[in-house]
């Protein structure tokens, strides 16, 4: 290629390059624009992405700022809790979020430290109404959402039916998906195997994991790429371990493909609770979001919608929803303490590696 | 002709140092500094971070406490497990980089060799991949390795298996994947470190009579180790950091220091780990290319 | 024979270099949203599902927001560096130029790391800010190299010329030693836009909960899903970078780039 | 020689340069004068010092120590872009991506004026050198010796009050580089720019210059005219360096006059030679060149003429020259003949002969 024809070109392509920079500059000179303008106070909501997010949009936040016209609820989706504190702890000292809904656990540790504020009764009227499994007790903030442990199933691909945690000992090789360790599905999972073996998972954890580790040749996957619901959907696993919530869901949407199964040998429940983030400006608001999302309204809305079981005692579900959520008087439930829990994740997450997953 | 060193010099009178104008290194710090804040934010800083954090302590509820601890590197190399991590890690390396570079090896003498018309295009579809996100071609991978995959499909269909063979979410597939992923980096790699090979070389060996074997052992291998190692390295340390494929590949069992990383620092939030992690990575790293400039080195000699 | 046989080498090499694009491209017309091959009546439907998906919409822009920024960026603080190393003289000079190409030699993850411990004080996750300065530290060295390169293999002696027949440092940077490094510029550039476009392991730790690029979205939708939406961003994705690469060829000279 | 630099066109005195970290300097107490309209060759093997001093005077280099006037000016501490000088380089450094009206008239336009009167003047410096047809293309278009010519027109466009010439016809091939040589020394003095050529190529040198500075390891070693240089070399240094020379030990050596030498050299017995003036001790060398050198017919006698006997041990033919070297009969020097000669009286390898010279073509330099 002569220099002479390169040139031209390298000049034309100069141009080219230099406009679409200037393109790009305009795009995020528009993008930077907007801001709410009518006055109304912002509210801003910390909570789990995807289905999560689109459920709780339309099942609560749309009721709420019917109910509340004066807010305006911007909502930020995040991957996992982790993330969710993550970012909390980053903000400590100049919040940015008013409102996080994460799971037990995780939302412990930030309450030790000091990321979250504790609720005033008054503002937060409805706190009455929630089940005592469902409140802090030291004020901060109660469960919203109750959710269990199932086991998932694809009817068209597995060879037998399960019922039990224990059946899945007697899946086929390389037919189970479970999200390991430290994932609190794994977790659950292990107090729930625990529990089986009669053992008592505060007390001693090395049975329940030893048994866990007769299951490798039988799971596919221990980190389900993409979720359990999608893999089991798929057929790339024929069993998993998953949350009812969005098992229910995703079972309506997948033609028959996914079926959720509560085991008949232990409950294991998972709990998200709202929390009002430590010094924010707006702690009004935030309580008033709280109490919405404690009415029994927002909560027999949200059940219906995603099959959460409520966490208030005057939720008043239909039936078909009803059959669908786990009872918290239901019998099997194997009772797990995720406070206690939030410091034994990282001991819990060792043992796995080295001898469920054998790394 | 004489040679120079021989002569004496006459030396000057004048005092011999080298005036340079204050402006002139002024100039010259102008050019830098810019660039070098840039590096030094994007760059320098985060490792400073890091490397500081990985002194503090995790606190049993998960909590950040601010102290100076060996502790993490305590628990981090006195734990099997990490260990094991480790020589995961630099097992996948080598795995990845040795197959790599002996699928590369043929393609990069054929493109340095061809005098075909799609010589061009020939190139660009070696290269082609680099330059389509890992994420997209680690897609391609699941689709093609999964139980579902094209090749467990088609093993079952044509009644070869009567069940899928776990492809993906391990250890092999993640190799499989980052073998392909990584590879153009060695195809690179060797087509520019075979620069010192030509045809007539290998044609002047042959005119001596060493056989078509021989002119490959004696002549051409020689002459393009050096391409050789450096694409080994490149795709060594590209494999041992990398993270995207065996994360959505690994299915749970893939264990390297890049994924250990990711999931202390955004599912445990056990940043000092994760960063006392991230600093045995960077030893490691900063170990393995010292080797190699000594390796180059003493191969050079 | 012999000439068969390796001809059958480099085809199955080949094949096996392109397999998951040859896939992820046949996959992106499936019929139905499986994780195979499934061309029973291929469809444009997952071209559609992705355009209407406002995650990935927002991560292109993002990405595409972030790798222009970066790309100019990268030039406009590279190139001094690179003029430095290469035309003048100055203590430490092979220490800078060693420093400029250090990010190569970190693995991503722990430039990841460093990056999330600095920016979630400064609550710069998930901002443009945080993202170009984090793709800065990755990309300049490419532009430096690039640059340098180009410096190396022109010769000083016009600079020189121009300088001797009257021009001062400014006019021979601009009328001379610019216009004859460009190529190497706009490669450095494009690479730097590609590199940035396509970097996803710093971007995952970086983004937070805001702001991300588009691979960043990718991954997390394969989190969640692995229809073939995924396949059909993956092939517009592929498109991109074919014609950045045929741009690239045009100007420069493929190797010339990559040998740099 | 006596004027001052306030006469000369450029003076340069006692320049000196030392790159950092290096202990030898690279140029060492450089006194140069130029007068007028002369071209001066600064000649010497690479690594001599003589593009470093090029650079300097040209300002693209920082002298460590000395001075550089021009017409009387002080110019060391101007910018290279303020001297006004014109300059060549060896590889021409044309601007890829300027047409070559634009390259020669870059210097013009760097000085200001209208553009349609730089265009005018490049215009005629592109004629000066033939080129006045090819001012649209672009150089990479052009051939070697093209663009070397209008590497020459962009120096010359401007009226330097100086012309650099660096390596100018090292990148040409042989032919060419003679016809260019001829080609610039006429432009040069029908311009009268005073000019400075530097390189390595004594031919180049010899033909082109007004006056030559042989230069080695930093240090000029004999500023003179072309033929003084070649006749009268101050050291073995510059003997060896221009043209061939045997050189022969001599012993006793006594001034017998001004630059008059009676000494004993070897084989060829006791002679009065001319010599460099100042020659201490009692030994030193006898340049004497191959062509100076006579081959005896058989019985010839001249008695006054020194000779030594020999054998032949080897013969060179290069067309017009037939060149042997002569192993002495007496002690071991080889001496080399060149004969213009017709192949026909070729005489063969270990013939026995019998040399002589005029003691005035010989010279006598110190040992080195």
């Amino acid at each position: 290629m002569s220099t002479n024809r390169r040139l031209t070109r390298n000049k034309r392509l100069l141009t080219i390059g230099a406009s679409i920079v200037a393109m790009g500059t305009l795009a995020s000179c528009a993008s930077s624009g907007g801001g709410d303008a009518d006055g109304q106070t912002t509210i801003t909501v910390l909570g789990y992405t995807a289905i999560f997010e689109d459920n709780f949009t339309q099942a609560v936040i749309e009721g709420f700022e019917a109910q509340h016209p004066e807010y305006n609820v911007e909502y930020v989706p995040s991957q996992n809790s982790a993330e969710m504190l993550g970012k909390l702890r980053s903000e400590a000292s100049n919040p940015t979020v008013d409102v996080a809904i994460l799971d037990q656990s995780v939302a412990n540790t930030g309450i030790q430290e000091g990321v979250f504020a504790q609720l005033d009764e008054a503002a937060v009227p409805n706190l009455a109404n929630v089940v005592d499994m469902g409140l802090n007790a030291e004020g901060y903030g109660p469960a919203m959402t109750f959710d269990n442990l199932v086991l998932l199933v694809n009817p068209e691909e597995a060879p037998e039916e399960i019922s039990s945690i224990q059946d899945l000992w007697d899946a086929p090789d390389n037919s189970v998906a479970i999200p390991a360790a430290p994932d609190i599905q794994g977790i659950a999972l292990t107090a729930l195997t625990a529990n089986n073996l009669g053992a008592d998972y505060q007390e001693d954890i090395q049975p329940a994991i030893d048994e866990l580790a007769l299951l490798q040749p039988k799971v596919t996957s221990w980190d389900p790429q993409p979720d359990v619901y999608q893999t089991v959907t798929s057929g790339s696993a024929q069993y998993a371990v998953g949350w009812n919530a969005r098992g229910q869901v995703f079972s309506d949407q997948s033609d028959g493909r996914l079926q959720v199964v509560q085991p008949d040998d232990g409950i294991a429940f998972q709990v998200n609770t709202i929390n009002m983030v430590e010094g924010t400006e707006n702690a009004e608001g935030a309580q008033a979001f709280i109490d919405y999302t404690l009415s029994k309204e927002s909560q027999e809305s949200f059940s219906s919608a995603m099959f959460y079981a409520p966490t208030v005692k005057n939720a008043e579900l239909p039936e078909e929803v009803q059959a669908r959520v786990a009872d918290p008087q239901d019998p099997n439930i194997v009772e797990i303490d995720w406070i206690w829990m939030a410091d034994q994740r990282d001991a819990w997450t060792d043992l796995w590696r080295r001898t469920v997953i054998g790394g | 002709m004489v040679t120079l060193q021989t002569t004496q010099l006459r030396t000057g009178g004048l005092p011999v140092k080298e005036k340079r104008s204050a402006k002139q290194r002024a100039g010259t710090l102008g050019l830098i500094l810019p660039g070098s804040i840039g590096l030094f934010v994007g760059f320098v800083l985060p490792l400073i971070v890091m490397i500081r954090m990985s002194f503090n302590q995790h606190g049993t509820g998960g909590q950040l406490v601010e102290t100076l601890t060996f502790e993490n590197y305590g628990r981090a190399l006195s734990d099997p497990f990490y260990w094991q991590v480790i020589g995961n890690t630099l097992w996948l390396g080598l795995l990845c980089g040795g197959l790599a570079v002996i699928l590369a090896y043929p393609i990069a003498l054929f493109l340095t060799r061809t005098t075909s018309k799609w010589k061009g295009v020939l190139i660009a579809l070696a290269i082609a991949p680099l330059l389509t996100s890992a994420v997209a071609r680690t897609y391609g991978w699941i689709a093609i390795l999964g139980d579902q995959g094209i090749i467990n499909g088609f093993l079952m269909d044509t009644g070869l298996l009567s069940g899928p063979i776990r492809l993906n979410n391990d250890m092999p597939g993640v190799i499989i994947a980052l073998v392909e992923i990584l590879m153009p980096y060695a195809i690179l790699a060797m087509i520019s470190g075979f620069g010192r090979l030509n045809n007539s070389l290998e044609e002047a060996a042959g005119t001596l009579g060493a056989s078509r074997f021989k002119v490959f052992m004696r002549v051409t291998l020689p002459l393009t180790l050096p391409g050789v190692f450096t694409g080994f390295l490149l795709v060594f340390v590209l494999s041992i950091s990398s993270f995207v494929t065996p994360r959505l590949m690994g299915g749970g069992r893939v264990f390297i220091l890049a994924t250990e990383v990711y999931n202390e620092a955004t599912q445990t939030l056990n940043w000092p780990l994760a960063s006392a992690l991230s600093v045995i990575l960077l030893i490691l790293f900063g170990l393995l290319v010292a080797g190699y400039q000594q390796l180059t080195k003493r191969f050079e000699d | 024979m012999r000439k068969a046989l390796s001809g059958t080498v480099i085809t199955v090499i080949y094949l096996f270099l392109l397999a998951p694009i040859i896939a992820v491209f046949l996959i992106s017309f499936n019929s139905s949203s499986a994780l195979k091959i499934d061309l029973g009546s291929p469809s444009l439907q997952w071209y559609q599902e992705m355009l209407s998906n406002s995650a990935f919409i927002e991560g292109a822009k993002v990405s595409f927001i972030t790798a222009a920024v970066v790309s100019v960026v990268v030039l406009v603080l590279g190139v001094p560096v690179a003029l430095a190393i290469a035309r003048r003289e100055f203590p430490g000079k092979n220490a800078l130029s060693a420093f400029f190409l250090s990010p190569l030699l970190v693995p991503s993850v722990v430039i990841g790391l460093g990056l999330l411990l600095v920016f979630q004080p400064l609550a710069l996750t998930g901002t443009y800010l945080g993202i170009i300065i984090a793709h800065f530290g990755i990309t300049v060295p490419y532009v430096i190299r690039t640059t340098l390169m180009s410096l190396k293999t022109n010769d000083v002696s016009c600079e020189e010329a121009a300088r001797v027949h009257g021009a001062g440092p400014f006019t021979t940077f601009f009328r001379i030693t610019l216009p004859i490094i460009s190529p190497g510029l706009i490669a450095g550039a494009v690479m730097a836009f590609i590199i940035s476009f396509d970097e996803a392991v710093i971007s995952l730790f970086v983004a937070g909960s805001g702001r991300t690029t588009l691979p960043v979205e990718m991954f997390r939708y394969l989190q969640y899903r692995s229809d073939p939406a995924i396949a059909a961003l993956s092939v517009i994705l592929i498109l991109i970078s074919v014609l950045l690469v045929v741009v690239i060829e045009r100007v420069v000279g493929l190797r010339k780039v990559m040998n740099s | 020689m006596t004027s001052t630099a306030e006469q000369m066109h450029l003076s340069v005195q006692n320049l000196n340069k030392t790159y950092p970290r290096t202990e030898v300097p690279a140029v060492s107490d450089i006194n140069l004068d130029v007068q007028q309209g002369d071209l001066v060759a600064l000649l010497g093997p690479s690594g001599c010092g003589k593009t470093t001093t090029l650079r300097m005077i040209a300002g693209l280099l920082e002298p460590s120590a000395g001075s550089i006037r021009v017409k009387g000016k002080e110019v060391t501490s101007t910018p290279v872009h303020k001297r006004g000088m014109g300059m060549v380089f060896q590889s021409y450094a044309l601007f890829p991506h300027m047409s070559v009206l634009d390259n020669v008239s870059f210097g013009l336009e760097m000085r200001g004026g209208g553009r349609r009167g730089n265009r005018k003047a490049a215009k005629a410096a592109l004629d000066m050198v033939q080129l006045g047809h090819l001012a649209e293309r672009r150089p990479a278009a052009l051939s070697g010796g093209q663009q070397q010519r209008i590497a020459l027109a962009r120096a010359l466009a401007i009226e330097p009050t100086l012309l650099l010439l660096d390596e100018p016809l090292s990148n040409l091939d042989a032919k060419l580089r003679e016809a260019m040589r001829h080609e610039i020394r006429s432009i040069q003095q029908r311009s009268g720019t005073t000019t400075l050529l530097v390189t390595h190529d004594q031919d180049e040198a010899l033909d082109m210059a007004d006056k030559i500075a042989i230069m080695e390891n930093g240090i000029i070693q004999q500023y003179d005219a072309p033929q003084e240089i070649y006749e009268h070399p101050t050291n073995k240094f510059v003997a060896n360096f221009v043209g061939k020379a045997n050189f022969i030990p001599s012993t006793s050596v006594r001034q017998v006059g001004e630059g008059r030498y009676s000494i004993e050299a070897g084989a060829f017995g006791d002679l009065t030679v001319p010599g460099v003036v100042g020659i201490k001790g009692d030994r030193a060398e006898l340049v004497l060149r191959p062509h100076r050198v006579r081959l005896m017919a058989d019985g010839e006698v001249a008695a006054d003429r020194p000779r030594a006997r020999g054998q032949i041990i080897a013969s060179s033919y290069t067309g017009n020259v037939v060149s042997y070297e002569m192993q002495s009969s007496d002690n071991d020097r080889v001496i080399r003949i060149d004969q213009l000669s017709h192949p026909a009286d070729r005489l063969p390898v270990g013939a026995e002969i019998t040399v002589s010279f005029d003691p005035e073509d010989a010279y006598l330099v110190a040992e080195g």
